[in-house]
C-alpha cells in the first residue's frame, strides 16, 4: 500500500527544480512532462506534493494553472483504481492539464487529494505568478495580492508587464501596491523609485503600510526618512480615526443583535407584562427553524440554498408565534392579573422547550450556514464591513420599523395596549382580549423567531442558543424603559456601542463586568429606564 | 420588649416549625452516627449530607421569601448573597489546609501557586481565623445588600427594574469571580477542602455536627422572620409591598424598612451558604448563576410565598424532586420539573402551603384569609402597566 | 457479594450548558458496556450502567457522584468534562474510595489517587501543537486566545512560558481573554488581524471553550482570516463543534488532538462504525473525548480482569501499566501518575468538517500531572505505585506534600 | 403676600408645569391654623396638584411653599412631610387592600415611624380604644377583619377618612371626601370635618355644594391653576366668573 | 318589552353574597335609576349586568336575547356601553386612543369619534393628545363617558357618572343623557348617589338595601318617606 512506484522518480526531480528554481526560467517547454508531474501527486506525500507544485510552477506553463487552482480548492481527485487525477467540478470531472470534460467511469472510487496549509500558501505564490495574466479580473487580483504578501524582487518584471497590460483601476492598484512595497524593501532600488514608491505604500498597501514603512526606515538613506516619517504619522492619524469608526460599526452590529433579542421581549414582557423566560427558546426555535428549512433545501432544492433565510423568515415567524398562542393559550390565560407568577410559568415552559429540542434534534450544534450574500466582507474606506453583520443590523432596523407601525398605527396594536393596561376594561369596551392577548403574544414570539433566524447566522444553533441571550435581553429592555419599543432601540445600541468602546481597554471580560455596574448605577439616576415614562399617568 | 417581640413571632405555627426543626436537628445524625448500618432507624450518610444542603437552601429560600413575599422585593439575585456567604466560608477552609495542599505551601493555596501568584493577596488576610471568617460571612453579604440596597431603594428603583439589577448584580459577580485574576479560584472555585475547626470535613460525626447546626440556624431564621413579619413592621412591610408610595405619605421611610429587610435577608443567605460550602465541599462563581437566584424564587413560590414554612417546603421538595429525577429520568426530568412549575402556577396559586391552608380554612368555615396576599401581583409588579388588581372573572 | 452485574456510574451533563459536549459521551459509554456485556461481560457478570444527569450543576454532581457511589454502589465512574465538575467530585471518591475516569484534556497539576486521566495534559496537546507551528509553519508572532477560566489560563501560562523560553519577545505574545459563551467576536477578531499584519507570521492558539468557539469561527470566516495567513490552532475544537456550520472558509485552520475521527486505521474504523450504528445516524461524527472514554473502559476492563475483583484498591493497584490499543494505531499505556501515553495529532480543518493530520508525534507521548514549566509543580511527580505511592511528591525534599498521603 | 408666620400653610406663587401644560398658575394660598378652607373650582383647575405639591408628591417650578410658617416644604420627601403632621386623603380612594379595615387603621395612628420602634411595637388598651372609635366614626366596626379590597367604593372613601383621623395630623387635606357618598353621608362628613377644623387645619376640595355650604367656611375657587375668586360661598357663587366657568346656569 | 331585564340575580363574592334575588327592568328610551347607601349592591348589579363578575343565579335578558356566561366584549358588541366607578381609563393610552377602544366593536364606515362627544365634554378635545392618566379626576370622568359613547351603545349603563364632576357639566350631563333618551331613543340604566340629579332625569327608580331591592317605581316615589329611610344612614 505505502509503495509507491514513482517515489524516487519524483525525489530527483525535485532535486533537479530546486536546482532550477534558483535561477528563475520562464522556458515554456522546461523539461518535465506537466502530465506526469500531475499525475504524480494522486499518490504523493505532502512533501512530495510541495516539490510537485514548486515544479509545476517552475515549468511556467499556464496549463498547470487548472490543476494547482483545484488542488488549492480540494479539488482534485484521483482514481483509486487507475491513479488518474481529475477535477471534480458540480459533480462532473475534466482532465486536469487539458481542462475537457471527462466522461465518468463506472462508479469508480475517487479520493481527493489533501492539501494542507503550507501548500496552499505554496501553491499561491506560484498561482500569483502563473495568473497575473489571467482573463479572470478576480483572479488577477488575487495574483497580485499574493505578489504583495510575496514582495520578492523576483515579481518586479513580471508585475511591471501586468500593469503596463491591465485595465482594471482596482487590480491595477493593488499592482502598484505590490510593486511599491517590493521597490521599497530593495536595497538596490534607486532613490527615486523609493521616493515614488512612498506614496504608493501608505495609500494601498492596507494594514501592512504602517509596518512596511518603519521597516523600511530603518534602511532608508538620510533623504527619504522625513518623507517616510510623515507618511507612517499620516497612517497613524487614518487608523485612529478609522479606529474609532470601527468601534462604532462594532457597537452597532453588537447592538442590533442585542435589539433583535430583546424586541420580542419589549411585547410580551414590555407591553404584556410577562416575565418571559422562555423568550430565549422562542428565539432558538426561531433559529432550528432555520436549520431544518435549510436541510431540507439542502436535500432536495440544493439551488435555492440561497433563498433559504428568505424562506426561513416567514416560516420562523409562524412557527414561533404558533408555539407563542398555543402557550398563551393554556398557561399564560390562567395567570393574568398575577403578572409574577409568569416567571415561574415560563421557567417551566422554558426547561421543557429546551429539552424538547435536545430530545428531537439532539444536544449538539446543528449546522446552519450562511448563504453566499451573507459571507464575506468588503472594505468601507478603514473599515472592514461584513456582510452578515450589515444584513443583521439592516433587518434590525426594519423589524423594529414594522413593530413600532403595528403597535402604534393599526387598531390591533391599540387594543393590545389597551388589553394590557386595563383588561376588564377592554373587555367591557367589546374588545375580544382572548383573541388580542394570544395576537400579541404570538407577535412577540414570533418576533423573537425572526431574531433566531439571523442569529442563527453568527452563532451556535443548539438548545442553548436562548439562555445565552435571556439576561442581555432583559437588560436592554430594562434600560431602555419597561413598555417603550423607542427605549429598547436606544438601550440595545447605547449597550453595543458602550461595550465595543470598553473592549480595547478593559479586555472582553471587564468590559462586560464595567457595563453591567455602569447599567446599575444609571438605574439609580434614572429608576425607570432610559424612556421612563413620567407623569400621574404611571403611578396608577 | 424585646422579648414580648420574640413571644408575638412565636406564634402556634412558628412553635410546630422550630419544634421540629430542632428535633430533626437531633434525631438525624442521632441516625446516622448511633444507629449501626443495617439497622431500621439508621440515617445513610448520604441522607446526611443531602438533607444538610437542602436545610441550606431552606435558609435561603426563607432569606428570599422574607423581602419577596412580604416586601414586595424580587430579588433575582439572591444566590448572590449565599455564594458570597459561601465564599467567606471557603477561604477560611482553604486557609485551614496550610501545608497540607498538593505543593505543600503554607500560606498559598494551591490554585495561587500555580498560577504564580507570590504572596497572599490582602483580602485574603485573617481568613484563617475562624471567628474573623464568620464575621465576614455576615459582612460581606450585609455590606454589598446594604451599598445596593441604600443606592437603589433611596433612587426608588422598584419591580422589575430593581429584579433585573439584582440580576445584573450576580451576573456581574459571577464573570468577576470567574477571572482567575480575582483570586477566587476562576471557575474551579475553592475546593478540597480538609478540617473546619480542626474536625476533618469529611468525618461523619462532622457532618452531622454540620447538619444540627444547619437546622438550628433554620430554626433561628424562623424565629427571626417569624418575629419581623409578625410584628407591625410585618404590616408596614405589606404595605409596601401593595401600596409603596401610599405608605409613604403615611410617614413610613419606605427605603430603610426595604433596606433592613434586604440586609437581614443578604445576611440570612449568607450564613446559609457559610454551612453549605462545608457540606458540599466546593463553591465555586456557578453559585452566582442567575439561573441559580431564579430557582431559590421557584422554590418560594412552590412553597408558597408570603408564608414561613412554604419556601422551606418549597425548597426541601423542589430539591428533592431535582435529586431524584435526575438519577431516575434523567433524559426526562426536565419535562417532570417544567411541567410541575406550571403545574403549580396554575393549580396551586398561592403555593402548595398557601393553597393547602386555604382549603383548610375553608373546610373550617368561611373566615377571611389574611395571612396570605390575596394578588399575588403585589408591588413588585407595578411598573408592568398590565398589573390588574382585581381577580380575573370568568371569560 | 459478587452476584449480579458490575454497576457503572455515567455521570454526565445531559441538562444545562455542557450537555451539548457531555451527552454524547453518555452515549459513547452506553455503547462500550453494551459491547462489552455482548462479548459476555466482565468476570463472567454483566454490566450494567446507572445514567445520571449532572445539570451542568457542580454541587449537584458531587451529590449524584456520592448517590452513584452509596446508593446505587457502582464499581466505577466514568464522567465530567469540566474541571470544576471534577473537582467538585473528587473529595467524595477520595473519602469513598471510588473510581473516576475522567476523559477530558484538562490543565493538569493534579493527581488523585481515585482519579484516571484519560483526556490530554498541556504536554500532550498545547506545546506540541506550538511546536508545529514554530517549527513547521515558521510562526514568530502569538495570540494566546481563551475562555477566562482555569484550563485556558493555566494553558496560556504554560505556553507563555515555553515561548519566552524559546525566545520569542514578550511584545510578540498577545493574550486575549473572554467569557464563557462569548458571541460577540468582531473587536478581538479585527484585534487578532491588525496584530497579525505586522510583517511576522502570526499565528492563534485557541483555548476558547465550547459554545463561544461557533460564532468566533464564523467571525473569522466572514473577516477573511485565512488559514495561510493567520492559522489558528486550537484544543477545544473538535468534530463535533465543527458539525456545527460550513467550514468551507475555514479550512487549513488547525487542531491539536490525541485523535480525529478521520485517522485511518482498522480500529477507528470499526470504531466509527459501531457508533454510527449504536447511535443510529451516519452524520454522527466521533472525538477525542470519545476515545478516551474508549481507553479509559477498556483499561478499566482489563484492570478489573487482571485483578479477578472490582474492587478499587485492587484495581487502582492493577491498572498501573495496563496497556489497551488506542484508536489511532498505537497502545495506551496507564501510567503511575494515573495519566496514560498519547500520540499528539495536528490536524487541518477540511471542508468536510472533518481534520487531516498533517503532523503527529513519533512516540507516543506520556501525560504529565506536574507541567515543567511552572516553577512550582517542576519539582512535583506523581506516582501510585510503591514506594512513592503520592500525588505530589516533591522530588526535591524527597516528601509527599500535603494530606494525600499513602493510604 | 402676607405675614407668613402664624399660618399653618403658606403658599406663594407657585407653579408647576407639565409638557408644557401649565397646572398651576402663581398660585398662592393662605390657611390658618384651626381654619377651614374650601376649595372649588373647575375640572383640571390644579386643586389636586396642589395638594400634590404641598405633600411632596410633585415639586414646584417656582413658588414658596412653607408649613407652620416655617418648614419649606419644597425641600422634604413625602414621608417627611407626612411627619411633620400633614395628613391626605386622596381624591380616589388609596388604602392597602391586601391588609384588614384593622391594619390599615393600625398602620395609620400616630406613632414613631422608625424601623426599630415599628418592629418592637406593641398596641397598648388606649391605640386600641383609639382605633375602635374611629372605626365607630367611620361606621365600619362590623367589617375591622375584612379585607380593605372587599369594600365598596364609599365604604373605602370612609376608610380613608378614618387614617386621616388615626394619623391625627395638624393639617388635613381632604380630596373629595364626599364623592359617592348618600346625602345623609355627606351630611355626616360635614359635621365631623367641622369637628376637627375646631382644632386642626383643614382644607377640603369638592364640587357637592350643598356639603360646601354644610361646611360653612371660607370658599376659595380655583380655575387655570391660580385664584378666581375667594369669600363665603355665597359671595363665591355670586361671582360671575365663576358661574361661567364652574357653576354654570 | 323592556331593553334590559335583570331577573332575580344573585351574586357572590367567595362565600359573601352580595347580591340576592335582585330584579331590575329598564324599559326602552326610558332613564332607570337605582339608588343606595354605599356597599349596597349598586356597582355589583352593574357589573353583573357587563359581565365583568358573573352570576350565581338569575338571567340577564339583553334584547330579548339571555345573555348567560357571554364575556363582556360580546355583550358590549351588542350594544352594551358601560361607565365603571373609578372611571377606569387606559393610563397610558392617549385621550383620543382611549377613545378609540370603542372602535373595537364598531363597523368601519362607523369608526370616528362622534362630534356630540366633544360638545358635551369640550376640553377632552382640546386635550386629545395627554396620556389619560395625566387628566385630573373630572377630565377622566367626562373622559369615561365620552369613550362609552363612542361604541354607540343602545344600552347606556353609567355607574356614579357625576362623582367629581363639577356642577356645571354635571349639568351638561344630566341634558345629555335627556338628549340620548328623548332624541337617540337610547335606554339608560344610571347608579347615582346625588338625589337631586336623579329626580331631575330619571323615569323609574329602584332602591336597594343590602343586597336586595327594596322598592321599585316612577321618579316620583323619591320623595316617599320609605325610600328616603333607605337612603339614610
Ligand atoms: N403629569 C401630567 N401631565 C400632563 N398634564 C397633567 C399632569 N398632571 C396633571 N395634569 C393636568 O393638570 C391639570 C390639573 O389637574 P388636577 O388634577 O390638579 O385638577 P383638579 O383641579 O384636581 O381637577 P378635578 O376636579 O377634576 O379633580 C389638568 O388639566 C390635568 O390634565
Ligand atoms: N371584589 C369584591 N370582593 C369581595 N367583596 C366585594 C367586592 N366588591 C364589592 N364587595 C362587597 O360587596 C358589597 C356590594 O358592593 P358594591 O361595590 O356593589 O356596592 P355599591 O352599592 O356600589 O357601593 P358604593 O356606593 O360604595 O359604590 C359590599 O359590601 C362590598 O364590600
Ligand atoms: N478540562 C477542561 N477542558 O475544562
Ligand atoms: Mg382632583
Ligand atoms: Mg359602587
Amino acid at each position: 500500500m505505502r509503495f509507491r512506484p514513482l517515489q524516487l522518480l519524483m525525489l530527483a526531480l525535485a532535486l533537479a527544480c530546486g536546482l532550477l528554481a534558483t535561477a528563475p526560467s520562464r522556458a515554456q517547454d522546461g523539461g518535465a512532462d506537466i502530465g506526469a508531474l500531475v499525475r504524480a501527486m494522486g499518490e504523493a506525500s505532502l512533501r512530495e506534493l510541495q516539490a510537485i507544485v514548486s515544479d509545476l510552477a517552475a515549468t511556467g506553463d499556464p496549463s498547470v494553472t487548472p490543476s494547482l487552482e483545484a488542488l488549492a480548492a480540494g479539488n482534485l481527485y484521483v482514481n483509486d483504481e487507475t491513479g488518474a487525477v481529475v477535477i471534480m467540478q458540480r459533480n462532473r470531472m475534466y482532465d486536469p492539464v487539458s481542462e475537457e470534460e471527462i466522461a465518468p467511469v463506472g462508479d469508480t472510487d475517487l479520493s481527493r487529494i489533501r492539501v494542507n496549509n503550507s501548500l496552499r500558501r505554496d501553491i499561491g505564490t506560484a498561482l500569483g505568478g502563473l495568473t497575473l495574466m489571467s482573463p479572470n479580473t478576480a483572479t488577477r487580483m488575487s495574483a497580485a495580492r499574493s505578489m504583495l504578501a510575496a514582495r520578492s524582487p523576483d515579481n518586479l518584471p513580471l508585475l511591471e508587464e501586468a500593469i503596463a497590460e491591465e485595465t482594471d483601476d482596482a487590480v491595477r492598484r493593488m499592482m502598484n501596491a505590490a510593486r511599491a512595497v517590493t521597490i521599497l524593501g530593495m536595497p538596490d532600488a534607486s532613490l527615486e523609485e523609493k521616493r515614488a514608491a512612498i506614496p504608493v505604500v501608505a495609500q494601498s498597501a492596507g494594514r501592512e503600510a504602517a509596518t512596511i514603512l518603519n521597516a523600511a526606515l530603518s534602511t532608508a538613506p538620510e533623504e527619504l526618512r522625513p518623507s517616510i516619517e510623515a507618511s507612517i504619522a499620516g497612517i497613524e492619524r487614518d487608523r485612529a480615526v478609522w479606529g474609532a469608526a470601527q468601534n462604532v460599526w462594532f457597537g452597532i452590529s453588537l447592538g442590533s443583535v442585542l435589539l433583535l433579542a430583546a424586541i420580542g421581549l419589549a411585547i410580551t414582557f414590555g407591553v404584556m407584562g410577562v416575565i418571559n423566560m422562555a423568550h430565549g427558546e422562542m428565539v432558538m426555535l426561531g433559529a432550528y427553524t432555520t436549520f431544518v428549512v435549510q436541510e431540507v433545501i439542502r436535500q432536495s432544492a440544493p439551488g435555492l440554498f440561497d433563498y433559504s433565510l428568505a424562506i426561513a423568515l416567514p416560516l420562523a415567524f409562524l412557527v414561533t408565534a404558533l408555539v407563542g398562542i398555543c402557550i398563551e393559550r393554556g398557561v399564560i390565560r390562567l395567570l393574568y392579573g398575577r403578572p409574577l407568577e409568569t416567571l415561574l410559568a415560563t421557567w417551566g415552559i422554558s426547561l421543557i422547550l429546551q429539552q424538547a429540542v435536545r430530545s428531537i434534534f439532539g444536544p449538539t450544534n446543528k449546522m446552519v450556514s450562511n448563504p453566499s450574500w451573507m459571507s464575506g466582507a468588503f472594505e468601507l474606506g478603514g473599515l472592514t464591513i461584513t456582510w452578515s453583520r450589515l444584513w443583521i443590523v439592516v433587518f434590525a432596523i426594519v423589524v423594529f420599523v414594522a413593530l413600532l407601525l403595528v403597535l402604534k398605527r393599526t387598531a390591533l396594536g391599540l387594543q393590545m395596549r389597551a388589553v394590557t393596561q386595563n383588561r376588564r376594561m377592554a373587555s367591557a369596551m367589546g374588545i375580544r382580549t382572548p383573541f388580542v392577548d394570544a395576537m400579541t403574544f404570538g407577535l412577540g414570539s414570533g418576533i423573537a423567531g425572526l431574531a433566531g433566524v439571523a442569529l442563527s447566522q453568527i452563532d451556535n444553533v443548539s438548545p442553548n442558543l436562548g439562555q445565552g441571550y435571556i439576561i442581555d435581553s432583559f437588560m436592554v429592555v430594562v434600560f431602555g424603559g419597561v413598555g417603550n419599543l423607542w427605549g429598547t432601540l436606544v438601550g440595545a445600541m447605547t449597550l453595543g456601542i458602550a461595550n465595543k468602546f470598553l473592549e480595547p481597554y478593559a479586555g472582553a471580560v471587564l468590559a462586560k463586568i464595567l457595563i453591567l455596574v455602569l447599567i446599575i448605577l444609571f438605574i439609580q439616576r434614572r429608576p425607570r429606564g432610559l424612556f421612563a415614562l413620567k407623569g400621574r399617568a404611571v403611578e396608577q | 420588649m424585646i422579648t414580648q417581640a420574640i413571644l408575638r413571632a412565636l406564634d402556634k405555627k412558628a412553635i410546630w416549625l422550630v419544634g421540629i426543626l430542632l428535633v430533626i436537628a437531633i434525631a438525624i445524625p442521632a441516625g446516622n452516627l448511633l444507629i449501626p448500618p443495617g439497622q431500621p432507624f439508621h440515617v445513610p450518610a448520604y441522607i446526611v449530607t443531602l438533607f444538610g444542603k437542602y436545610l441550606c437552601y431552606a435558609i435561603l429560600a426563607l432569606a428570599l421569601d422574607l423581602v419577596w413575599g412580604y416586601c414586595g422585593i424580587l430579588s433575582l439575585g439572591h444566590g448572590a448573597f449565599f455564594a458570597l456567604g459561601g465564599y467567606a466560608m471557603g477561604m477560611y477552609l482553604m486557609r485551614q489546609i496550610g501545608d497540607r495542599g498538593v505543593y505543600a505551601n503554607p500560606t498559598l493555596p494551591d490554585f495561587m501557586v500555580f498560577l504564580n501568584w507570590r504572596e497572599l493577596p490582602w483580602y485574603w488576610q485573617g481568613f484563617d481565623q475562624f471567628w474573623f471568617a464568620m464575621i465576614m460571612v455576615v459582612l460581606v453579604p450585609g455590606i454589598l445588600a446594604f451599598v445596593f440596597g441604600f443606592l437603589a431603594f433611596r433612587s426608588r428603583v422598584t419591580g422589575v427594574y430593581l429584579s433585573i439589577m439584582t440580576q445584573a448584580m450576580t451576573f456581574a459577580l459571577l464573570l468577576a469571580f470567574f477571572r482567575n485574576d480575582m483570586g477566587f479560584g476562576g471557575n474551579n472555585g475553592l475546593t478540597d477542602f480538609k478540617e473546619i475547626l480542626g474536625f476533618p470535613i469529611q468525618a461523619a460525626s462532622t457532618r452531622s455536627a454540620l447538619f444540627a447546626a444547619t437546622a438550628v440556624t433554620l430554626a433561628l431564621s424562623v424565629i427571626v422572620c417569624s418575629m419581623i413579619v409578625n410584628s407591625k413592621l410585618g404590616k408596614v412591610m405589606a404595605a409596601i409591598r401593595d401600596a409603596e408610595s401610599r405608605t409613604r405619605f403615611l410617614g413610613y421611610r419606605v427605603e430603610y424598612v426595604k433596606l433592613f429587610a434586604f440586609t437581614v435577608s443578604a445576611i440570612m443567605a449568607g450564613i446559609a451558604g457559610a454551612l453549605y460550602v462545608p457540606q458540599v465541599g466546593i463553591i465555586n462563581p456557578g453559585e452566582f448563576e442567575p439561573a441559580n437566584s431564579i430557582e431559590v424564587v421557584i422554590w418560594t413560590a412552590v412553597g408558597g410565598r408570603g408564608t414561613i414554612v412554604g419556601p422551606i417546603i418549597g425548597a426541601v421538595l423542589v430539591n428533592m424532586g431535582k435529586s431524584y429525577f435526575t438519577g431516575a429520568l434523567p433524559d426526562l426530568w426536565l419535562f417532570a420539573l417544567g411541567g410541575l412549575f406550571i403545574f403549580v402556577t396554575i393549580f396551586l396559586p398561592k403555593g402548595i402551603v398557601g393553597t393547602f391552608a386555604q382549603w383548610w380554612r375553608q373546610a373550617r368555615g368561611p373566615r377571611r384569609d389574611n395571612t396570605t396576599p390575596r394578588d399575588t401581583g403585589a408591588s413588585a409588579d407595578r411598573p408592568l402597566v398590565a398589573a390588574d388588581p382585581q381577580p380575573k372573572p370568568a371569560e | 457479594q459478587d452476584e449480579g452485574p458490575i454497576k457503572v456510574g455515567i455521570l454526565h451533563s445531559l441538562s444545562g450548558t455542557m450537555a451539548i459536549s457531555e451527552t454524547t459521551l453518555r452515549d459513547v459509554m452506553l455503547m462500550l458496556i453494551e459491547q462489552q456485556n455482548a462479548k459476555g461481560g466482565i468476570l463472567g457478570r454483566q454490566i450494567e450502567p446507572v445514567v445520571v444527569d449532572t445539570a451542568s450543576d457542580w454541587p449537584l454532581a458531587a451529590e449524584l457522584a456520592r448517590r452513584l457511589i452509596e446508593v446505587d454502589e457502582v464499581d466505577a465512574v466514568f464522567g465530567c468534562w469540566t474541571s470544576v465538575c471534577r473537582k467538585s467530585v473528587l473529595p467524595v471518591f477520595e473519602e469513598l474510595n471510588s473510581l473516576l475516569f475522567y476523559p477530558v484534556q484538562y490543565e493538569g497539576e493534579e493527581s488523585q489517587r481515585n482519579v484516571f486521566y484519560t483526556g490530554a495534559s498541556p504536554n500532550q496537546q498545547a506545546i506540541p501543537a506550538v511546536d508545529y507551528l514554530m517549527d513547521e509553519e515558521g510562526v514568530e508572532r502569538w495570540v494566546l486566545a481563551g475562555t477566562d477560566y482555569v484550563y485556558p489560563q493555566t494553558t496560556n501560562l504554560i505556553l507563555e512560558q515555553y515561548l519566552l523560553d524559546a525566545g520569542i519577545a514578550q511584545e510578540d505574545i498577545l493574550i486575549n481573554y473572554t467569557p464563557f459563551g462569548h458571541s460577540d467576536w468582531q473587536t478581538i477578531v479585527s484585534d487578532i488581524v491588525a496584530f497579525g499584519s505586522e510583517g511576522k507570521k502570526t499565528a492563534v492558539v485557541s483555548t476558547i471553550n465550547g459554545d463561544a468557539n461557533v460564532p468566533f469561527y464564523r467571525e473569522l470566516a466572514n473577516q477573511g482570516v485565512a488559514a495561510e495567513d493567520i492559522p489558528v490552532v486550537a484544543f477545544s475544537v473538535g468534530e463535533e463543534e465543527l458539525s456545527g456550520f460550513d467550514t468551507t472558509p475555514l479550512v487549513g485552520h488547525l487542531a491539536a488532538w490525541n485523535y480525529f475521527m478521520s485517522v485511518d486505521t482498522p480500529e477507528n474504523a470499526e470504531f466509527i462504525e459501531a457508533w454510527q450504528s449504536f447511535i443510529g445516524s451516519t452524520d454522527r461524527v466521533t472525538n477525542d473525548p470519545m476515545e478516551a472514554h474508549y481507553i479509559g473502559f477498556n483499561m478499566w476492563v482489563a484492570a478489573v480482569e487482571a485483578a479477578g475483583t472490582t474492587d478499587p484498591d485492587a484495581v487502582i493497584d492493577a491498572i498501573v501499566g495496563v496497556e489497551v490499543p488506542n484508536l489511532t494505531g498505537g497502545v495506551a499505556t496507564m501510567l503511575p501518575n494515573h495519566h496514560i501515553t498519547k500520540p499528539v495529532l495536528i490536524g487541518e480543518i477540511q471542508d468536510d468538517g472533518q481534520f487531516f493530520v498533517v503532523w503527529e508525534t513519533e512516540d507516543l507521548v506520556p501525560g504529565d500531572a506536574w507541567s515543567d514549566f511552572l516553577p512550582e509543580s517542576a519539582v512535583l511527580e506523581a506516582d501510585w505505585t510503591a514506594p512513592i505511592n503520592c500525588g505530589n511528591y516533591n522530588t526535591q525534599t524527597q516528601t509527599c506534600g500535603g494530606s494525600t498521603v499513602t493510604p | 403676600m402676607a405675614d407668613k408666620t402664624d399660618t399653618m400653610l403658606y403658599l406663594d406663587g407657585v407653579s408647576v408645569s407639565f409638557d408644557g401644560f401649565r397646572a398651576l398658575n402663581g398660585l398662592s394660598i393662605i390657611v390658618y391654623p384651626a381654619e377651614m378652607l374650601a376649595i372649588i373650582g373647575p375640572n383640571g383647575a390644579g386643586k389636586t396638584t396642589m395638594m400634590d405639591i404641598i405633600t411632596g408628591k410633585t415639586r414646584p417650578d417656582d413658588g414658596e411653599v412653607l408649613f407652620d410658617g416655617r418648614t419649606d416644604l419644597t425641600q422634604l420627601d413625602e414621608a417627611a412631610i407626612a411627619n411633620l403632621g400633614i395628613g391626605r386623603k386622596f381624591q380616589k380612594p388609596t388604602v392597602f387592600e391586601n391588609q384588614t379595615v384593622w391594619d390599615n387603621l393600625e398602620l395609620a395612628l400616630k406613632k414613631p415611624r422608625n424601623v426599630l420602634a415599628t418592629l418592637f411595637y406593641a398596641m397598648d388598651a388606649s391605640d386600641r380604644a383609639r382605633l375602635d372609635e374611629i372605626l365607630e366614626t367611620v361606621r365600619l366596626t362590623a367589617r375591622k377583619n375584612d379585607l380593605a379590597a372587599d369594600l365598596s367604593h364609599g365604604q373605602k372613601q370612609w376608610l380613608e377618612i378614618g387614617m386621616l383621623l388615626a394619623q391625627d395630623p395638624k393639617l388635613l387635606l381632604v380630596d373629595e371626601p364626599v364623592a359617592g357618598m348618600t346625602d345623609s353621608e355627606t351630611v355626616e362628613t360635614a359635621k365631623l370635618l367641622k369637628d376637627i377644623a375646631r382644632t386642626r387645619s383643614v382644607v377640603v376640595v369638592e364640587h357637592d355644594m350643598s356639603f360646601v355650604r354644610d361646611l360653612d367656611t371660607r370658599v376659595m375657587c380655583l380655575a387655570e391653576g391660580s385664584v378666581l375668586a375667594e369669600g363665603s360661598l355665597d359671595q363665591v357663587s355670586a361671582n360671575p366668573k365663576v358661574i361661567e366657568s364652574y357653576l354654570g346656569r | 318589552m323592556t331593553a334590559l331585564t335583570i331577573r332575580a340575580v344573585d351574586l357572590h363574592y367567595g362565600a359573601a353574597q352580595a347580591l340576592r334575588n335582585v330584579t331590575i327592568e329598564c324599559r326602552p328610551g326610558r332613564i332607570t335609576a337605582v339608588l343606595g347607601r354605599n356597599g349596597v349592591g349598586k356597582s355589583s348589579t352593574l357589573r353583573a349586568i357587563t359581565g365583568i363578575n358573573s352570576v350565581s343565579a338569575g338571567d340577564i335578558v339583553f334584547d330579548a336575547e339571555a345573555l348567560k356566561k357571554s364575556p363582556p366584549y360580546k355583550r358590549a358588541r351588542m350594544g352594551l356601553g358601560y361607565v365603571p366607578q373609578g372611571r377606569e381609563i387606559f393610563p397610558l393610552l392617549t385621550v383620543k386612543e382611549n377613545l378609540e377602544t370603542g372602535y373595537a366593536g364598531l363597523k368601519r364606515a362607523d369608526r370616528h369619534i362622534p362630534e356630540t362627544i366633544f360638545t358635551l365634554f369640550p376640553v377632552l378635545k382640546s386635550m386629545l393628545g395627554r396620556r389619560g392618566g395625566d387628566l385630573s379626576g373630572g377630565q377622566q370622568q367626562q373622559l369615561a363617558i365620552g369613550r362609552a359613547l363612542v361604541t354607540r351603545p343602545k344600552v347606556l349603563v353609567l355607574d356614579e357618572p357625576t362623582e367629581g364632576i363639577q356642577p356645571s357639566i354635571i349639568k351638561d350631563i344630566g341634558r345629555a343623557l335627556q338628549f340620548l333618551r328623548d332624541d337617540m331613543g337610547m335606554t339608560i340604566l344610571l347608579v347615582e348617589q346625588y338625589l337631586d340629579f336623579c329626580r331631575e332625569i330619571a323615569d323609574d327608580i329602584y332602591v336597594m338595601d343590602r343586597g336586595e331591592i327594596q322598592h321599585s317605581g316612577p321618579a316620583s316615589d323619591l320623595d316617599l318617606p320609605e325610600v328616603r329611610r333607605h337612603l339614610m344612614v
